[in-house]
């Protein structure tokens, strides 16, 4: 039985996580930021699939299964709002949606 | 010593890193890409082949082309044509992670991996046994994402028919796609 | 699947396969009428399936799904709350030069997804039954589509909660590497004397996207902006039955994993409630903006509804619910008002829309009065009772500080809530009138009907009491 | 006592009619408002006499309507406990509440909201009806908080000018303070005795507190704010005088017989706890002889005659507080009585006076009323004089007497809170002629021509409460006046006396003392008010010099630059500070507080995706730190 380096994976998952939602804080085009959002669901499927994997079970790939569907319905639902908010706004700057405050 | 892990793992970094900081949507979600294949390695090394293939074919094949293609409609000034410089980066990382690939299927196979792999046919016992109902919820989500893109997505009327507006061919985005999804999940 | 197991799933089935038929229907004829009666019908009938899942709970349907007392009460008051929901939209969309009939599959999907997340038993239900009811709400949040606040407040809804998921995500992959299991029970159980550190920080990233559906601080700051961007109905909907479902998760997670005995934990969530309390009301205080008003005002209860459920012991299940349930139909009764005087072409949210309401629909002005009575806690409402039980559980559990907190929180709200209805009673300006929409019939029933029942609970609340007493013990 | 439930009921039923039933001839409102507290004060009557001639075994009657919340052991009903204690506090309620009802018939006679106005006065006078009345806090706290939701309904009656609807957030607000710490106070009572019904409640503390200890002064703590709230006692007493804004028979309901003397009773009745803590029953005395003297001073100063009569409702119920400090809960209650009576009398004969006046109700252009509205200013004097404590018949006398020999004599007196309180009559004798002069006397000097101080619905309410005001002092009178002890004796039971009493010689000096004082304080408020009329005069018509003789009698002998100097001066001095109400300080510090952190936490609410994305990424980060390094 080798050693497979999961708690490598798992510091993995993390760091790419961490990127995704430091894309999410820093990047104002909105576009990027539906994709850092994607970032952070893909590294916490790896996260799953690294746990299954380390008590050999499916469940860990059945969890990362409807991740993936979660995502696709996500980013269906979000490109066309992106799509809605560039004809209306003519820009993809987050920035720019900013009326309500305060 | 198997290195594979570590060489996808550290492109997967660096191009996942490059996602973010790039100017670009498009290089971006080419480096995307080749973060959700490193990825797919992991998975491959870990006894996921399952998973692997779909991380493949749904993330990247298809999730990831349904980013590119709004990209294109909304900006048709995003420069399409990529230049020699910019190819160097994924260049290296996709060598990079070639050479992994090659090294561990030249170097072993998943059984010799000591990890038991998880077969298709096990993830599919999972599925359509205790987690019946979860597929099932699935679904659910997946037309809840199916009508939300398609009210969202569909074209807006100029005259706002006030009653039953027939519906508009030609949605630009949204209606199709999903039901792609479902297939594939 | 055996026979009793879809029995005891009958009303999250009969929402979901109503989703389904609502949208064949469109498919055949769009008719905003029977759609509207469609979904009314199919919630009734979901209700009325309640009765019979009582009969054979409680029911583990696979690992998924717990149908238990616990999970049927709050089932119906998930279902409930749609109902008047649904009821309150009917004149909101008629009067819209906008598709209708999305609305309301997106409202049963969402409604299922609610239902799916309070007898949810294992992360994986956890996890589809948020999703489900996020994915609809991002539909129905951007629902007017044409509009820029409906757009600002989509991208903003599905950004953010998109993230939140992540995170949630990320805690349950973590907890599940080092525990080995999905469920709820098997943690439980294997848990022990206590957690290690990667399960906690599991349990923290949880406990992130769980406070961003409830809209606790810090991470409240959404709010306002999706509540008044949405529709006002919808709104309703984010601020009843979304943050319930999730409650009751977070209320069965508590206790099931018996969170209490680790100080840390308690400590984060007496923070999260403390800062809510005071930050909501304080926000709420200067707002012209009633819907954003409201959005605050909210906030602040969920900070109450934490101290209620951090007050363990025999009071605070029973305390939570009854609480809850005083908060669904106050807020319902507000947003509806809300929503029944918003116009096709523009949202009734600024104050001085409801400037003279008194004079000129009493009878709403007086829904609207009451409501707000009962936000503020004054005596013979239902809200008066809820923060009575709250108080008296947290005074058990001698949780001193948090209640003064509360306390505080509630005396600067009084501020607020006051000022509404100073506005309501206010001579109405001869000038410049607002229009209000013609009086529809579903939306004053639902009205009348909750405001009969706040009145109701606060007056006579023992037959609820005792109902709730007799619900929520299985969970102990 | 069967009857019991009656007395709340008939006027939350007359609420309820006015209410559901809009469009109302005005005289049926009349009738259901005022018949509804007729019947109620008969109910009253008809219980007082059965418990005079046939007494509870106990001392009490208690009457369960129905079980109102029921949880497990913990019980709360809709139960009436009637004690020689809520027996006179319901029979005031309802006599004096009466015959302000009737008043009002006539004084609001052109309103609009004519039926909204006695829904609301009917639901005030029930609201403290249940609140005296109540078995358990919380039913207690039920009519506590409908005294206040009435309070912000009638304040802010005439709520198109928008002033008055300000006064009736300011009195919500503030007595809401208040309650806050009461309702705490409550919880502490609650848990740490484990029930809420108040008899078992005082007698379980007795039994398990020792006197002194932390708990007992921490439940007497929060439950005086609640009570200083309501009775608008330092440091909240700042929303009484704004509460003028009100019509004028609102005031007489709330400075007689209902809102501000919750407080009193919340205390006298939680005695027992209060007696347990004897630093917070000091704090009570010193902040009820410290309200007497500030509200005082500024009755001195004010020119509104309603603002006059609330300030001086403040320094009355200083007295009541100051008694309670000492332990002399009968006579607290004593001088709540004949308050009761003698201050409805002063506002309704003071509303009388502002219909004489087209409601005008500046004093300086008021005078010589007195042949003008000969019915109001005769039953003003007398209340006048029953507040200035002027011997022998008039009640106010009895009752300040009994207050002023116990505060001497008592244990937890002594000589220099009673020196304070002397100076407290000085004052009050002071600005009652003051008062007295101003409208009544010398010359008129912008009276209508027309004067119309109201017919008979006005006129025969305030003639009746004339007749207690002066004689109701005769059941309770000092030793060396006969010493009849029929008040005392019959609450003697709930309510004991601090001690024992003084010999007789140090009663007859002391009200010897205190009667000089009143009368020393009468010329000088006379003094004053001619003064303060006759400047005005001269102000106004600038009359031309004369000789030095000439203007050296126009100005009184020149007592005027005399007062001015040395007494109206320091007068001012003292008023001025108090004006911009120091107190309020703290009120307005805690709004202007809230305000700044309003925009402080506005100011993350930018509408940045961003910024709201990566809030959630800082909550993220602390709470993982938290739960890791916790």
């Amino acid at each position: 039985m080798r050693q497979y380096p999961i708690d490598y994976g798992l510091v993995l998952s993390a760091v790419l996580f961490a990127i995704g939602m430091a894309g999410v804080f820093v990047r104002r085009n909105v576009i990027f930021v539906l994709l850092c959002i994607e970032i952070m669901l893909n590294a916490a499927g790896l996260a799953f699939v690294l746990g299954g994997a380390r008590w050999g079970q499916a469940d860990g790939q059945v969890m990362f299964i409807f991740i993936l569907a979660m995502a696709a319905a996500e980013v269906s639902v979000g490109l066309a709002l992106i799509m809605r908010m560039f004809h209306r706004f003519k820009s993809l700057d987050t920035n720019e949606i900013a009326r309500m405050k305060g | 010593m198997f290195p594979v892990f570590y060489v996808a793992g550290l492109v997967a970094l660096v191009s996942t890193v490059m996602v973010v900081t790039r100017r670009n949507p498009i290089h971006a979600l080419l480096y995307f890409i080749l973060s959700l294949v490193a990825v797919a390695v992991i998975f491959l090394d870990a006894g996921a082949p399952f998973v692997a293939a779909l991380e493949v074919i749904i993330y990247a094949g298809a999730i990831m082309v349904l980013f590119i293609f709004v990209v294109m409609l909304l900006n048709p000034g995003v420069a399409l044509v990529i230049r020699a410089r910019e190819w160097i980066g994924p260049a290296i990382l996709s060598l990079l992670l070639t050479l992994g690939i090659v090294y561990s299927v030249v170097g072993s196979t998943i059984k010799t991996m000591g990890i038991s792999a998880t077969t298709p046919k096990d993830i599919a016992m999972a599925l359509f046994g205790p987690y019946l109902l979860g597929v099932e919820l699935a679904s659910l989500l997946l037309l809840a994402g199916l009508v939300a893109a398609y009210h969202l997505g569909r074209r807006i009327e100029r005259e706002a028919p006030a009653r039953g507006a027939s519906l508009q061919p030609g949605a630009p985005v949204g209606s199709g796609a999903p039901s792609s999804r479902k297939e594939g999940a | 699947m055996s026979s009793e197991q879809i029995l005891a799933l009958l009303p999250i089935l009969v929402t979901s396969a109503a989703s389904v038929v609502v949208m064949l229907l469109v498919a055949l004829k769009r008719s905003h009428g029977l759609v509207f009666g469609v979904t009314v019908g199919s919630l009734l009938v979901a209700l009325a399936a309640i009765g019979s899942s009582v009969s054979v709970m409680p029911q583990a349907v696979s690992s998924l799904l717990i149908m238990d007392r616990f999970a049927l009460l709050y089932i119906g008051l998930i279902l409930a709350a749609t109902l008047a929901v649904a009821l309150l939209s009917y004149a909101y969309l008629e009067s819209r030069a906008e598709r209708r009939e999305e609305y309301y599959i997106l409202l049963l999907l969402a409604a299922a997804g609610s239902e799916v997340l309070a007898a949810a038993g294992s992360y994986v239900s956890f996890f589809l039954g948020l999703e489900i009811l996020s994915i609809s709400l991002y539909g129905l949040v951007a629902y007017r589509r044409q509009t820029p606040l409906g757009i600002e407040a989509g991208v903003k809804y599905l950004i953010l909660a998109g993230a939140s998921s992540g995170f949630i995500l990320f805690g349950m992959a973590l907890i599940y590497a080092e525990q080995g299991s999905l469920q709820f029970a098997a943690l439980a159980a294997a848990k022990g004397s206590s957690f290690d550190v990667v399960s906690l920080v599991g349990f923290a990233l949880i406990v992130v996207g769980v406070g961003f559906k409830l809209a606790v601080v810090p991470f409240h700051l959404w709010t306002p902006d999706v509540y008044q961007g949405a529709p006002a109905p919808v709104t309703a909907f984010v601020a009843t039955v979304s943050k319930g479902a999730m409650f009751a998760l977070l209320l069965r997670y508590f206790i099931q994993l018996d969170l209490y005995q680790y100080g840390a934990v308690v400590l984060v969530f007496g923070i999260i409630a403390a800062l809510s309390i005071l930050a909501g009301n304080i926000l709420g205080l200067l707002q012209n903006n009633v819907k954003r008003m409201l959005a605050y005002s909210s906030i602040a209860h969920v900070g109450y509804l934490l101290v209620a459920l951090l007050a363990s012991g025999p009071l605070a299940v029973s305390s939570v619910t009854f609480y809850l349930i005083a908060y669904f139909i106050t807020n319902l009764g507000a947003f509806g008002v809300v929503g029944y005087l918003s116009s096709g072409e523009r949202e009734a949210e600024e104050i001085d829309d409801y400037r003279g309401l008194a004079w000129r629909r009493p009878w709403v002005a007086g829904a609207l009065t009451a409501s707000l009575l009962s936000l503020a806690g004054i005596p013979l409402t239902a809200g008066f009772i809820g923060k009575f039980f709250i108080i008296a559980a947290g005074a058990g559990s001698r949780l001193w500080a948090l209640l003064i907190i509360l306390v505080v929180g509630s005396v600067v709200s009084f501020f607020y809530y006051f000022r509404l209805v100073l506005a309501i009673f206010r001579e109405p300006d001869a000038g410049a009138q607002v229009p209000y929409p013609s009086a529809s019939l579903a939306g004053g029933i639902a009205l009348s009907v909750l405001t009969l029942l706040l009145v109701w609970l606060g007056v006579y609340p023992a037959p609820l009491v005792n109902l709730l007493g007799g619900m929520t013990s299985g969970l102990l | 006592m069967e009857l019991l439930w009656l007395v709340p009921a008939l006027p939350l039923l007359g609420f309820a009619l006015l209410t559901l039933a809009r469009r109302l001839v005005r005289g049926v409102a009349a009738l259901i408002g005022v018949g509804s507290i007729g019947l109620s004060m008969l109910v009253t009557l008809w219980i007082a006499y059965s418990f005079l001639v046939s007494p509870p075994q106990s001392g009490a009657a208690s009457d369960t309507v129905w079980s109102w919340i029921a949880l497990g052991d913990f019980r709360v009903s809709v139960a009436f406990y009637l004690d020689s204690f809520s027996l006179v506090m319901i029979l005031v309620i309802t006599i004096v509440g009466f015959f302000i009802h009737l008043y009002s018939a006539g004084y609001m006679e052109g309103d609009d909201g004519f039926a909204r106005f006695f829904a609301y006065m009917n639901l005030f006078t029930a609201s403290m009806l249940i609140l005296v009345l109540a078995d358990n806090l919380l039913l207690l706290l039920v009519g506590w908080e409908g005294v206040g939701l009435c309070s912000y309904l009638l304040i802010g009656f005439w709520y198109r000018d928008p002033a008055n609807a300000r006064a009736a957030v300011k009195a919500f607000v503030v007595t809401r303070t208040g309650d806050a710490a009461m309702l705490v106070g409550f919880l502490l009572l609650f848990t740490s005795l484990g029930t809420l019904n108040i008899q078992d409640l005082l007698s379980k503390a007795v039994s398990q507190w020792p006197s002194g200890s932390g708990i007992a002064i921490a439940a007497a703590a929060l439950i005086l704010a609640g009570a200083l709230g309501k009775s608008a006692q330092l440091p909240l007493q700042t929303w009484l005088p704004d509460a003028m804004a009100g019509p004028t028979p609102v005031s007489a309901l709330i400075h007689a017989a209902t809102m501000v003397t919750a407080g009193v009773y919340l205390v006298a009745r939680t005695h027992a706890i209060f007696a347990l803590a004897p630093p917070v029953q000091l704090a009570v005395g010193i902040i009820g002889v410290a309200t007497l003297l500030i509200a005082g001073f500024s009755a001195i100063t004010q020119r509104d005659i309603k603002r006059v009569l609330a300030y001086s409702t403040m320094s009355q119920i200083g007295y009541m507080f100051l008694a309670l400090g000492v332990g002399a809960w009968g006579a607290a209650l004593f001088h709540f009585v004949t308050h009761a009576f003698f201050k409805s009398l002063l506002f309704l004969a003071a509303g009388s006076v502002i219909l004489a006046m087209h409601h005008e109700q500046d004093l300086l252009k008021m005078g010589g009323l007195w042949k003008r509205a000969p019915v109001a200013f005769w039953t003003f004097l007398v209340g006048a004089l029953a507040m200035a404590a002027v011997p022998p018949l008039i009640s106010g006398f009895s009752s300040k007497d009994w207050i002023l020999s116990w505060v001497w004599s008592s244990p937890a007196g002594g000589p220099v809170l009673y020196v304070l309180a002397l100076l407290g009559v000085l004052l009050t004798a002071t600005y009652t002629a003051r008062l007295v002069t101003l409208a009544f006397f010398g010359r008129e000097r912008d009276v209508p021509e027309h004067v119309h101080p109201g017919g008979a619905l006005i006129a025969v309410p305030l003639i009746v409460l004339a007749v207690p005001a002066l004689f109701l002092g005769l059941i309770q009178t000092p030793r060396s006046l006969g010493g009849v002890n029929l008040f005392a004796s019959f609450v003697q039971g709930v309510l004991p006396e601090p001690g024992a009493e003084g010999p007789p010689s140090t009663e007859l000096l002391l009200m010897a003392v205190s009667t000089l004082v009143a009368l020393a304080g009468l010329v000088l408020g006379w003094a004053l008010g001619v003064s303060q009329a006759r400047a005005h005069l001269a102000r106004r018509e600038a009359e031309p010099a004369g000789s030095p003789l000439h203007r050296f009698l126009l100005s009184g002998w020149g007592f005027d630059w005399l007062y001015d100097r040395a007494i109206v001066g320091p007068y001012r001095w003292l008023a001025r500070i108090n004006q911009s109400d120091v107190a309020d300080w703290i009120a307005r510090g805690f709004a202007a507080l809230s305000r700044l952190l309003n925009r402080l936490l506005s100011l993350a609410q930018t509408g940045r995706l961003r910024w709201y994305a990566t809030a959630l990424g800082i909550g993220a980060v602390a709470i993982v730190a938290m739960v890791v390094f916790l």
